[in-house]
């Protein structure tokens, strides 16, 4: 049987991990008011400036420091124009993915030339975690993986603590849902919007550094392939909620490891691949069901004044 | 004066992003004059060029008229993508039977089929399961999207519609069907006169249909509030499966267009991206199908403009994209205009009043 | 051995007066060559890129070399932009990929002063077009015999029992398939109860995906990747380093990728074929018509072998090639299921 | 006595109004200050100008003597103002323990939510405004979602109040408890701005009242020696009738009847349990009652938004229950929506769009699907000018006319339409007393033309003053029906809270 093969379950965790950084990240984006399609691009960002980082430096961990601050710093910019111009959301993230799969391919041409980064760039260290890797049969998912995997969970357990149980995540989830309300009470709309924002960004360069720098060491071009995008729809799937983000990140991830598992027995590769999205939609159709978007998201504000 | 606004606007805005582009080009070592320049007659520059121009918007024209009638019925169609391969196959799959029918039939049917296989596919699973289970329309859109470019890929890649012999694409589809296309003027583009007919057909029934008919009516009253919808007695969950199945019938209209004007036959490559270039053409156009014309002709004119900017300024693709990435974003963020205006004013206002208080 | 075109004239055509290049380089006249990629891009590591580099190479040997790029976004793109350096009267255009096949002989019609090449695909009958055929079954062939080898007999350190190498396609498209059934056949000409893992990525640009299909093979016993899938491909010899088993390049030699690893590559000089028709134009030897490139004048082939293997695996490689050359083996181009 | 805060000449212009066109104030410490005016005056403007959430286009405010110059509603509640807002400020995902002390949260960076929870209760007991500190706002009702509202000021213990027709939505008991809140502040010395259109809770709470007209404050009076009819006045600038005359009533045959109906509400709780009640042509029959138990639901149901789950609705002799809305408005059933906004129109819409909403698929407004806009504005003209909507102006967005206009748009589409039943819920919800009279002399005339009107409203006056029979609806039951003549608030007051009627008859 497939699911006697653990492989299958190291491979949906790690599959998982790329789709839920953003997805979290996109639900602090979308918590506090603002549509975030760009994760995407500021995944490319982080993906490529983690490898470039890494490699400059040498040390692998100033590379995963080197995303995180680009990727903050490209969600600065879509926070800009979403917050302090009220320009349409989902243009702003298009432009930014657009332009982040220019640039980063740009970079990559100019710096490293068009036969990829260098070989030798440090990627980020591999762990076990001793003694749960030797659980039989599920022991696989702990054994080898990524340290982003590990650093990836405690941060999405994390995040979920923060929105629902600090003050802060209070605030946030409160501007998202009536800006209005919150400004009448002295919360400050626009700076944590801002936060939220840059706090998706930050997520999402580490779910893009954690395909560059995390399990390989390297960049090439659009190496995100649409992960951004899944990750939008895992956040959607999971109502806005990094658990639920995560839970959805973990379905595609399976479903996905099935697809690869399936392989080899004479069905064509093309309706393997469906599965995960089949599935998704299945799954959003019998289980889920409605997943209503926090009242504000997308919708700029403007004290007026 | 607004609708005045409404056109200076984006256009200053868009100059700001080139000035800023200017900058970043000339920063790398390129001569931004001559960048832009190759932009330009790359985009106009003969009538050739211009025909390409056209060419490329027409696609992006089709498919976001749809996406324009999607979001004004609250519904956000990501998955047009999907929907325009998927009507394109249809399109090419009638195309190549039937030979026996006269042409203009033959051409007829291709498009109706592109027509409808786009709006089952997008009316059908994320139309319905959106009505009657709230199933959130992005996730569902943007996974059929990529089921039927598996699909497509599936057809050709070894599966029924690929052409005998090794290479996988389909057979092309009958020659009456093909367009033709002008046989002076845009020489030696794929434009044809029927796919320029086709389209403004398009604009004109989305725009008539939006804003003429009750079913526009409709739609919008749904889109906007759909409370207030339901108290007017129009039954929301129809519209909503109508209002995604019209928006894949664009689509799917693009691929058949696509398909029967240019392409003549499925090919693999499936990286056209027209689905979500056309989301940022419908909203720059802020979903009136009039103004659809507009911006996608102005991303028509950055396609092919920037594959003449390589050729020209031996510009690498990635900075096209760069630069169009910022003028998107800057076009966004048009509104920053007046409000500098008017942070100017304000200030100047009250310099002017300081000294008289 | 990089990817090299350093020696640019080993791979000579089929039917270019070859002796010529050190007078033409003295005298060469300026000619303006313009390359269109198909929707891979430069980037593909793959054709498209080799396509690229045969270019330059030509642009840095050659005087009077004038060169352009266009990548195209869409299949749309083809025609536009054959036909944008056609009318800019350049005097080679040359088209990657079978993909535009049709574009280039709509363009190559209306504009019958400019040379086309089309690479991947063959064209004939047009005067003006000349298209490169690469036997890439047979670099896959050999490749395959090597992996047989390595595998039957325990060649390097931490081969296993399981007689099972992987393979990671990009796409079932031709030029990927023809790697794949060569690699097949020649496997099993060594080791006929061997197993070959095949499995499609559908992109040739994701390196995480590729490196997950490539842990899948491995869990299922497989030490040798052979993964024919662009960039995705760099990632299922990553994953083969990371997992202490064998991996098999593709296209150029990879073995700078993971030294140690990649035992060698399947070779198709695609810089090759675009350097020496780019030379053709200048001296005026421009031949329509197909060029087939192949073992018989090293347009297909092998990387050299990774260091301690013995000379056993070398030799067999060798007869295989001879047998191939003769005829006695036909290599097929359909992946067997 | 000294001034707490004083408006000085305030202007507070929006592109193309005036909304505040030299206001001036003084309010005192310890006093009671009544804004009066008409809808669209200028008195919100005014509160939020104060409150920091809108800047003043000239002139200033002070507070305690110094100027203020807030920069948003921080500085403000840092300076001690509170506001109950006239359109909830209210996060309907959180709870209600959340919405009161958000922004002043207990705990450190983990929120506190069980003290939070005790915070709200002991404030919700004290101040005799029964709530459940866990439930999420959005599902409460609009009366209770007041509550919070009023919660939410009282939690940031302000140095002054400002009140923004805070009891529009509460019950009279509600109102009293207010009331006493409101005493006991001033008896500490807290200054609070009271806004209501309501003149006798004005009269009776008030220690003086300042009345804006057009933007502008007219006079400032004391309360005692003011009678409602000089108030009114004043406001409107103009004599008001503020009793409606209403001819006896000439009853015919049944228009509607509704037969043992039982309705779940859309969050699948069951709202009417087995409702019975009949309409007559040329009866107003008013249904009374306290927020939530039903009666909302009730209208849904005969308007076709709410599935009935069992029983019968008989218009006009002729079943109707399992017909569609459009279907329903085609018989001829006018419904104004409780909630004018979310229901009852688009706002994005202009007014022509919006009076042909319910009609837009007949003729003349469109034929074989095709609109006729020319069809639809000149009949939005007619409307208009009927029912005196300001600005008049058909293509103006409905969003962009006050509450009261919007109300009037709503109301005027209604009537107009030549309904054989009308059903009105809360139709002068936060109107003018003009305006009010204006919308209760709409309901006479229908009813005096031989049409059935069904009545609901919180509001007992309004009831009283208008019905020919009333209903009391209690936890989806109907407990009595009353004649409209002899009824007493006292009688209904206690129906109201689940006591059946001695001499009712249903
Ligand atoms: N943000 C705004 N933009 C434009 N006009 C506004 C805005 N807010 C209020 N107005 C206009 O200003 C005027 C005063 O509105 P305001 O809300 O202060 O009236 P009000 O006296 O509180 O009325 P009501 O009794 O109905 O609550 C109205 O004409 C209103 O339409
Ligand atoms: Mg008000
Ligand atoms: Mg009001």
């Amino acid at each position: 049987m497939i699911f006697s093969n653990p492989e299958i379950w190291a491979l949906t965790l790690s599959m998982a991990i790329p789709l839920a950084l953003p997805a979290v990240g996109g639900t602090f984006s979308e918590r506090t008011g603002v549509v975030n399609i760009a994760m995407e691009g500021i995944m490319l960002i982080g993906a490529f400036f983690g490898v470039a980082f890494s490699y400059w430096t040498g040390n692998a961990w100033i590379g995963l420091i080197g995303a995180i601050v680009c990727g903050a710093l490209t969600a600065l910019a879509l926070a800009w124009g979403a917050i302090h111009v009220s320009a349409d959301q989902t243009v702003l993230g298009m432009g930014i993915n657009i332009f982040a799969a220019g640039l980063t391919t740009f970079l990559l041409n100019t710096l490293f030339g068009y036969s990829g980064t260098p070989v030798n760039t440090p990627k980020l260290p591999s762990l076990s975690i001793p003694g749960l890797d030797r659980i039989p049969y599920i022991g696989v998912i702990f054994t080898n993986q990524s340290v982003l995997v590990y650093i990836g969970i405690i941060l999405i357990f994390l995040s979920h603590w923060f929105l629902f149980s600090t003050r802060l995540g209070l605030r946030m989830r409160s501007v998202g849902e009536n800006p209005l309300a919150a400004d009448t009470l002295g919360i400050p709309v626009w700076r944590l919007r801002y936060l939220g924002v840059i706090l998706s960004g930050v997520f999402s360069a580490i779910g893009g550094a954690y395909l560059s720098i995390g399990i390989l060491n390297g960049f090439t071009s659009n190496m995100t392939s649409g992960r951004g995008y899944i990750a939008l729809a895992a956040m959607i799937f999971g109502k806005w909620t990094p658990l639920g983000s995560f839970g959805a990140a973990l379905i595609f991830g399976f479903s996905t490891a099935l697809g690869i598992v399936l392989q080899g027995h004479g069905v064509s590769s093309n309706i393997l691949q469906m599965i995960p999205y089949a599935l998704t939609i299945l799954a959003l159709a019998g289980l889920i069901g409605r997943s209503t978007p926090p009242a504000a998201d997308g919708i700029p504000y403007e004290p007026r004044r | 004066m607004k609708a005045l606004q409404s056109i200076l606007l984006p256009v200053a805005a868009s100059l700001v992003a080139v000035v800023i582009g200017g900058i970043l080009v000339a920063a790398l070592g390129y001569n931004p004059v001559s960048v832009y320049g190759s932009l330009i007659s790359g985009a106009f520059g003969n009538l050739g060029n211009l025909g390409n121009t056209l060419t490329a918007s027409l696609p992006l024209i089709i498919i976001g008229l749809g996406i324009a009638l999607s979001f004004q019925s609250g519904l956000f169609n990501i998955g047009a993508d999907g929907q325009y391969w998927i009507g394109a196959t249809a399109a090419v799959w009638v195309g190549y039977h039937f030979t026996s029918l006269p042409g203009w039939l033959h051409m007829l049917f291709c498009l109706a089929a592109g027509m409808i296989a786009g709006a089952i596919w997008a009316g059908i699973v994320p139309g319905l399961t959106k009505a009657f289970v709230g199933a959130h329309e992005v996730i569902t859109t943007m996974m059929m999207s990529y089921i039927a470019i598996l699909f497509a890929r599936y057809l050709i890649e070894g599966g029924p519609m690929q052409e005998k012999g090794y290479i996988p694409q389909s057979p092309l589809i009958a020659s009456n069907t093909q367009f033709p296309y002008f046989t002076q003027g845009f020489m030696r583009s794929q434009l044809s006169p029927i796919s320029m007919a086709i389209a403004a057909l398009a604009v004109i029934v989305a725009w008539f249909l939006l804003y003429k008919t009750t079913l526009g009516f409709s739609l919008r009253s749904v889109g906007l509030n759909p409370r207030a919808a339901k108290y007017a007695g129009i039954r929301v969950k129809l519209h909503i499966v109508l209002a995604l199945a019209l928006s894949g019938l664009f689509a799917g209209l693009a691929g058949a267009v696509q398909m029967l004007g240019v392409d003549h036959q499925l090919l693999d490559g499936f990286s056209s991206n027209y689905g979500y270039t056309a989301i940022v053409v419908a909203l720059l156009a802020r979903n009136n199908p009039l103004a659809v014309v507009i911006s996608g002709l102005f991303f028509g004119a950055l396609t092919t403009g920037g594959q003449n900017m390589q050729i020209a300024s031996n510009v690498p693709a990635s900075l096209t994209n760069v630069l169009t990435g910022l003028i998107i974003f800057f076009v966004g963020c048009e509104r920053i205009i007046p409000q500098v205006i008017g942070w100017y004013r304000r200030r100047r206002s009250l310099r002017a009043q300081t000294p008289a208080s | 051995a990089g990817c090299g075109t350093n020696n640019s004239s080993s791979g000579t055509s089929t039917q270019n007066s070859g002796g010529t290049s050190n007078s033409t380089s003295t005298t060469g006249k300026t000619i303006k060559v313009g390359l269109v990629t198909d929707t891979g891009g430069l980037n593909d590591n793959s054709f498209n890129h080799l396509a690229y580099v045969g270019m330059q190479e030509a642009q840095k040997q050659l005087p009077g070399i004038q060169t352009s790029v266009v990548q195209s976004q869409s299949e749309s793109d083809y025609v536009p932009n054959l036909s944008h350096f056609a009318q800019d009267g350049y005097n080679l255009v040359i088209a990657v990929g079978y993909l535009m096949a049709d574009a280039v002989q709509q363009v190559a019609k209306e504009y019958p002063k400019t040379h086309f090449l089309i690479i991947d695909d063959s064209i004939t009958g047009i005067p003006n077009v000349a298209s490169a055929i690469f036997q890439s079954q047979q670099a896959g062939y050999l490749a395959g015999v090597v992996a047989g080898m390595v595998q039957k007999d325990h060649l390097l350190k931490n081969i296993n029992n399981h007689n099972t190498v992987g393979v990671v396609g990009g796409q079932e498209i031709p030029p990927v398939d023809s790697y794949i059934a060569g690699f097949q056949q020649g496997f099993h000409s060594v080791d006929p109860t061997g197993k070959v893992l095949i499995e499609y990525t559908n992109s040739f640009n994701d390196e995480a995906a590729g490196s997950q299909y490539a842990q899948n093979e491995i869990a299922q016993g497989a030490d040798i990747i052979f993964p024919v899938a662009g960039g995705t491909g760099i990632g299922s010899i990553k994953a083969a380093q990371s997992a202490k088993v064998y991996a098999i390049g593709v296209d150029t030699d990879q073995s700078y990728l993971a030294p140690g690893t990649v035992i060698t590559s399947a070779i198709k000089r695609v810089d090759t074929s675009v350097f020496d028709t780019i030379k053709a134009v200048q001296d005026g030897t421009f031949k329509s018509g197909v060029n087939n490139f192949d073992l018989s004048n090293d347009g297909v082939g092998i990387a050299p072998l990774i260091s301690g293997l013995p000379s056993s695996v070398m030799n067999a490689v060798n007869q295989a090639k001879q047998q191939i050359l003769s005829g006695k083996i036909q290599v097929s181009s359909t992946v067997q299921k | 006595m000294d001034t707490v805060l004083e408006v000085v000449d305030l202007k507070k212009w929006f592109p193309g109004v005036k909304a505040n066109d030299g206001v001036n104030l003084a309010v005192r410490a310890g006093e009671v200050h009544a804004i009066l005016g008409e809808n669209g005056a200028g008195k919100s403007t005014l509160m939020k100008v104060i409150y920091g959430l809108l800047e003043p286009t000239a002139g200033e405010i002070k507070l305690f003597g110094q100027r203020a110059q807030f920069r948003s509603p921080r500085d403000a509640i840092l300076a001690g103002i509170g506001m109950v807002h006239q359109h909830f400020m209210l996060i309907p995902a959180l709870t209600v323990a959340e919405n009161v002390v958000l922004g002043d949260e207990p705990g450190g960076i983990r929120f506190n939510r069980r003290e939070a929870v005790r915070r709200v209760r002991e404030l919700s007991e004290r101040y005799g405004l029964a709530i459940d500190p866990n439930a999420k706002v959005g599902d409460l009702t609009v009366g209770l979602q007041q509550r919070v509202e009023i919660l939410k000021a009282f939690y940031r213990k302000a140095r002054v109040l400002i009140l923004d027709e805070p009891t529009a939505l509460l019950t009279p008991q509600e109102t009293r408890e207010l009331f006493n809140i409101i005493r006991a502040l001033k008896a500490e010395g807290v200054p609070v701005l009271f806004i209501s259109h309501k003149l006798d809770e004005v009269l009776e709470i008030s220690d003086r009242v300042t009345v804006m007209r057009a933007g502008k404050t007219v006079e400032t009076l004391d309360t005692k020696g003011a009678t409602p009819q000089t108030l009114a006045n004043l406001m409107v600038g103009r004599e008001v009738v503020l009793r409606v005359e209403k001819p006896p009533m000439k009853a015919g045959s049944p228009a509607l009847e509704v037969r043992d109906l039982r309705v779940r509400s859309a969050d699948r709780h069951e709202r009417v349990k087995g409702v019975s009640l009949t309409v007559r042509r040329g009866e107003i029959l008013g249904i009374a009652g306290i927020d939530g138990n039903g009666q909302f639901e009730l209208a849904d149901a005969i308007a076709g938004l709410l599935r009935a789950e069992a029983g019968q609705i008989v218009l006009d002799g002729r079943d109707i229950t399992h017909l569609s809305p459009a279907e329903r408005t085609e018989l001829g059933i006018a419904y104004v929506p409780q909630d004018r906004q979310l229901d009852g129109l688009v706002l994005s819409f202009d007014l022509a769009d919006n009076v042909i909403l319910r009609d837009f698929r007949r003729q003349p407004f469109s034929r074989r699907g095709i609109l006729n806009r020319r069809a639809a504005e000149s009949y939005a003209k007619r409307l208009i000018e009927a029912f005196d909507v300001r600005p008049p102006d058909f293509r103006r967005k409905a969003s962009e006319l006050s509450g009261g206009n919007q109300q009037k748009v709503i109301l005027a589409r209604e009537v107009s339409r030549d309904p054989l039943v009308l059903i009105a819920a809360q139709p002068t919800r936060g109107l003018d007393v003009g305006a009010i009279e204006g919308v209760h002399r709409q309901l006479i005339r229908l009813r005096n033309e031989g049409k059935a009107v069904l009545l609901i409203s919180l509001e007992l006056d309004e009831i009283l003053s208008l019905s020919d029979r009333i209903a009391v609806m209690h936890d989806g039951e109907i407990v009595g029906v009353v004649d409209g003549e002899g009824a007493t608030r006292e009688q209904l007051g206690l129906m109201m809270t689940g006591q059946r009627a001695k001499e009712g008859t249903a």
